[in-house]
């Protein structure tokens, strides 16, 4: 299908949420924290089962983290950019929608210190059990020795 | 006094512990090289099992802590000696061994089947891991392999109305067609052999791949050097014994070769001995080379279903020949 | 040369630890032993369990969670050992030096025998470092003369 | 899942250091005697942070870092990364450019997929297999040495095209290899359907259903043998796959036989490839100047490395040193699966089951899976192993 009109799918799905195409295959959408959930719960139903990863960027500069949700789906991949506040880093967890996403959020818990609500496993993924907990080595704020 | 001499030079000496040493490595290498060259690759020189045994011999000789200490130690020696006694019943010029009792096919069977439990006791007594998973393995293999061996093993017996194995390389000298009878009891006895050797397809609890060492993972020096001798040692007493019961008719009658004055013929039996053992060496590498290694259900669901159905097959063959052809 | 350090240069028996490398240089390790290079010509075995090698051949800088586990499998081995570090990630940490989770080459946790550059090293240089390892057994003397492959490089 | 009793079973643990991986991961297996209860998948072994070295790198430096995340798979990783950073600069790679792209990717394809046969073969016991694949996997190291100077590790890719040109004068030399490869890989084929040890290991074992691989969002290989068609090269074309046709190979019996099968059949289509680029190829210049500082801006790229979808997300804020690198490595997507297949098995079918989804932990490097519906488990292997297993036989 034509990036057009998947974001046309998406804008009559969710009235009044930003979607924009920087380029062909490519659909960005604005959403919010509280909104995540039903945003991906819709797409779910919709039909979009692969969630390719989950990207996070410290904007230290403006107090915020930045997620991105990027979703397969009919030749398109759908971006959902969300940001909460760097004081409070909490945001809910996708594996009920999405079961394969859970690496990703538990590689975001750790590396950036967000706490995922209800996350099904934890642990910490990657660093290895001799890294200092509390120490989030993908902040910008984090300098390496 | 000259018996004794006589005896302890046949022991220790020629078909002894010094010849078999030296022909094991020789059919390591026989069945390395033959490996690597089906891989097409050149393969380890000639001198690569004596070298690999003598370094073994000078490497440190580690035993972990919580381990069975007399098993783990002495165990290597029982199955080394097992496996050399074994060939005391087994001719190797002519067909006359240097001891035949009236029953040492039974005798060599029950010798030869020590080693494997061996592998289960080393496995059992070295107290890690990998090497336990690999002794239950070992174990659960041995009800495999070990009855179509025997089945196979006992159909010339049948065949030759001995349970000798003189006596029935005796009986096949004289009626060499017999041999054709027992092919398929030989075709099964191979591959049972490999299994009892446990060489791959059927070298499951020396399984690289998923349990590291397998069974011989805690061992180090002296003791692996001593367990590689074993399983050399028994892979030329399989194939001398396959050899002198399958292979028995291709012998030549005593003075056949009398030549200025000397009778020259145990050393041609000795070379047609060689030659027998070398040939069922060849075959197994050639087993070892096209199979992957099977899993421990698979491996017993074959053995009952092909191996034992072929050694009842044979006996079967053995009785009607024997019976109505008449011996 | 005696009877032992000959049979200790004929037998090299090697056992392969990754420390958290790319794996090039694990590949060029195995392909070391595919019929085009052949090690076995030399010797040289490629075992499962540390206790029976006595060449570690360790590829990719160490990584924080790898250390310990590095130091643990170099103990388990029998003596005499030696230790082969493969690639510039083994040699000196190469380009992940001065990640966070890197502790850098494979001296900063185990003594080193002999280190083969490059990345990843060619199957015949890590032949070559063998052997040159070999030279280095006491009373090994010079290193043992390799003949060249009948027909040179064969295809 | 009721709690279980943690003595009642072994946790046999496979790696770091273990043959069967070549790379260093360890994986814990409850065991209930040889069945699988479940399986913990660590590979923090091999975590080196390169995204965090990539932001203290310039750009032009972090193609020289991010080649090196995988072996295998070099070539993916940097046609990834420069296609994200050259659509951040919006300059437009040459089309001669673009065919060596592909055509680099696709003999890349080839020879991690005849490396994997060969290691497969291993992982069951059969050297034989190792040593025929891997004897043949020489002709295509050949081919990129020639090429590009290196058997591993090209350096192929800079921003605005390629390093190095096609000479015409190989051209039937590599024609040639193609040829012995297309019948090495049939013979292949014929082997892997016919020959029954192989198939005993590999025939039903870890079947993944259509519907399991897309919850679990399985990628490359392992989602196409269960007949998910997954493919960034058909459906979001790069480089200069959407002027070569091919077809997406698809099987749908899921097992680890059809992995193998699907990975061969690839080689022929990759083979298929390769054979166009050589007749297609247009002429004219391989690179275009790149500015040295890249514009304010982000991309994402998707590239079909040989173990399936790479994703490489970019972001720039006007300098010379990135903003931010992710990157998200096949393998990634595919541990969820592995730990899932793991289920139910028996220890020896551990190795091939968690080898035919063709890890390759350097990119990865980064999770740990486990088996969601269980609580943290602390590895007591050797207590464990006192109260051993069902057979109650007694501690040791």
């Amino acid at each position: 299908m034509m990036s057009e009109q998947v974001a046309g799918l998406i804008r009559d799905m969710f009235p009044g949420i930003g979607v924009t195409i920087p380029r062909e295959r490519r659909i960005t959408v604005y959403s919010t924290a509280d909104r995540l959930h039903d945003v991906l719960r819709g797409l779910h139903g919709a039909g979009v089962t692969h969630v390719t990863t989950i990207t996070c960027m410290d904007k230290i500069e403006r107090g915020m983290f930045e997620l991105l949700y990027h979703l397969w789906w009919e030749n398109n991949l759908i971006t959902v950019r969300i940001e909460i506040p760097r004081a409070i880093p909490v945001i809910p967890t996708i594996t009920t929608i999405f079961p394969g996403a859970l690496s990703y959020e538990r590689e975001i818990q750790g590396m950036f210190g967000i706490q995922v609500e209800n996350i099904p496993d934890p642990r910490r993924i990657l660093l290895s059990d001799e890294f200092p907990l509390g120490v989030y080595p993908l902040r910008k704020d984090y300098e390496v020795k | 006094m000259t018996g004794i001499l006589e005896a302890a030079a046949y022991l220790l000496i020629f078909p002894g512990f010094l010849f078999l040493l030296c022909f094991g490595l020789f059919c390591e290498w026989v069945d390395r090289r033959v490996y690597a060259r089906l891989q097409n690759r050149v393969g380890p020189p000639i001198f690569q099992p004596f070298a690999d045994l003598i370094k073994l011999m000078g490497k440190e000789d580690i035993i972990p802590t919580n381990v069975d200490r007399l098993l783990f130690q002495y165990m290597p020696l029982i199955a080394f000696a097992s496996v050399m006694t074994s060939v005391v019943f087994i001719p190797v010029w002519g067909t006359s061994a240097i001891l035949p009792l009236p029953g040492d096919l039974v005798v060599t069977l029950y010798l030869f089947s020590i080693l494997p439990l061996s592998f289960f006791v080393i496995g059992w007594s070295s107290a890690s891991l990998y090497p336990l998973v690999g002794g239950f393995r070992a174990a659960t293999m041995l009800f495999g392999y070990e009855v179509p061996f025997i089945l196979t093993c006992l159909a010339p017996g049948m065949l030759a109305g001995s349970w000798s194995v003189t006596g029935i390389m005796d009986y096949l000298a004289v009626h060499p067609a017999s041999m054709l009878v027992l092919l398929p009891g030989f075709a099964v006895a191979l591959v049972a052999l490999e299994a009892k050797l446990e060489r791959p397809p059927f070298d499951i609890p020396h399984a690289e791949t998923e349990i590291v060492g397998g069974v011989f993972t805690e061992y180090s020096g002296k003791k692996l050097a001593v367990m590689r001798m074993t399983e050399d040692i028994g892979l030329v007493v399989g194939a001398s014994l396959l050899a002198a019961i399958f292979l028995g008719g291709f012998v030549l009658g005593d003075q056949t070769f009398v030549w200025s004055g000397m009778d020259w013929t145990p050393f041609f039996n000795f070379l047609l001995y060689l030659a027998k053992a070398l040939v069922i060496v060849f075959l197994l590498a050639m087993i070892r080379t096209l199979f992957a290694r099977l899993r421990i259900d698979q491996m017993l669901d074959f053995s009952w279903k092909y191996l034992a159905m072929g050694g009842l097959f044979q006996l079967f063959i053995v009785m009607v020949y024997a019976g109505f052809i008449g011996r | 040369m005696d009877l032992m350090t000959w049979a200790r240069t004929k037998s090299p028996w090697i056992c392969h630890f990754n420390t958290g490398g790319c794996n090039a240089c694990d590949i060029e390790v195995i392909a070391a032993l595919t019929p085009r290079f052949d090690v076995e010509r030399f010797g040289l075995l490629l075992k499962a369990s540390p206790r029976h090698s006595d060449v570690l051949v360790v590829t990719g800088p160490v990584t924080l969670q790898t250390q310990e586990r590095l130091r643990r499998v170099y103990d388990q081995m029998a003596d005499p050992k030696f230790v082969l570090a493969v690639g510039v990630c083994a040699c000196s940490g190469g380009v992940y030096h001065g990640c966070y989770n890197v502790r850098g080459g494979i001296d900063t946790t185990i003594p080193v025998d002999m280190y083969v550059g490059g990345c990843p090293p060619r199957p015949s240089e890590i032949i070559d470092g063998v052997i040159q390892l070999i030279g280095k057994i006491p009373g090994a003397g010079s290193v043992p003369d390799v003949t060249e492959p009948k027909g040179g490089e064969s295809g | 899942m009721a709690e279980k009793e943690n003595n009642k079973k072994i946790i046999i643990p496979f790696g770091p250091q273990h043959p069967a991986f070549k790379e260093s991961m360890r994986l814990d297996l409850c065991v209930d005697g040889e069945i699988v209860e479940y399986a913990d998948i660590i590979v923090s072994y091999n975590h080196r942070g390169i995204e965090k070295a990539a932001e203290q790198r310039t750009f032009l430096q972090n193609i020289y870092l991010i080649e090196r995340v995988c072996g295998i798979c070099s070539h993916s990783h940097t046609t990834c990364y420069c296609a994200a950073v050259e659509e951040i600069m919006g300059i437009e790679v040459p089309e001669r450019a673009q065919y060596i792209r592909s055509f680099i990717g696709e003999l890349e394809r080839i020879q991690s997929h005849l490396l994997w046969i060969g290691v497969t073969g291993h992982e069951l016991g059969w050297d034989t297999l190792l040593m025929y694949s891997w004897k043949d996997r020489e002709r295509i190291n050949d081919m990129l040495e020639r090429i590009t100077g290196n058997r591993i590790h090209y350096a192929m890719n800079t921003f605005g095209g390629v390093r190095r040109d096609l000479s015409p004068g190989d051209f039937p030399r590599f024609k040639e290899d193609f040829d012995f490869l297309e019948e090495r890989t049939k013979y292949y084929l014929h082997v892997i359907a016919e020959e029954e040890t192989f198939l005993k290991r590999t025939r039903g074992i870890a079947f993944l259903p259509t519907e399991m691989a897309r919850r679990l969002c399985a990628v490359g290989p392992t989602t196409r043998a269960s007949n998910v068609r997954i493919d960034a090269r058909a459906d979001d074309p790069y480089a200069a796959y959407p002027d070569l046709d091919f077809e997406v190979v698809t099987h749908d019996s899921g097992d680890v036989w059809a992995r193998t099968y699907v990975k061969a059949l690839e080689i022929l289509q990759s083979i298929r490839m390769c054979r166009q680029v050589l007749d297609e190829i247009p002429g004219g210049e391989i690179r275009v100047k790149a500015p040295l500082k890249v514009p304010e801006g982000e991309a994402i790229c998707r590239y079909e490395a040989p173990r399936g979808e790479l994703i490489h997300y970019v972001r720039s804020s006007g300098g010379t040193m990135p903003d931010r690198i992710k990157i998200r490595s096949p393998t990634f997507g595919n541990w969820v699966v592995a730990t899932e297949l793991l289920k139910g098995i028996c220890i020896a079918d551990v190795p091939i089951v968690v080898y035919a989804i063709d890890p390759c932990m350097s990119c990865s490097a980064r999770i740990t899976v486990t088996d969601s519906a269980r609580g943290t488990v602390t590895e007591t292997t050797f207590d464990a192993l006192r109260r051993r297993g069902r057979q109650g036989k007694g501690a040791v």
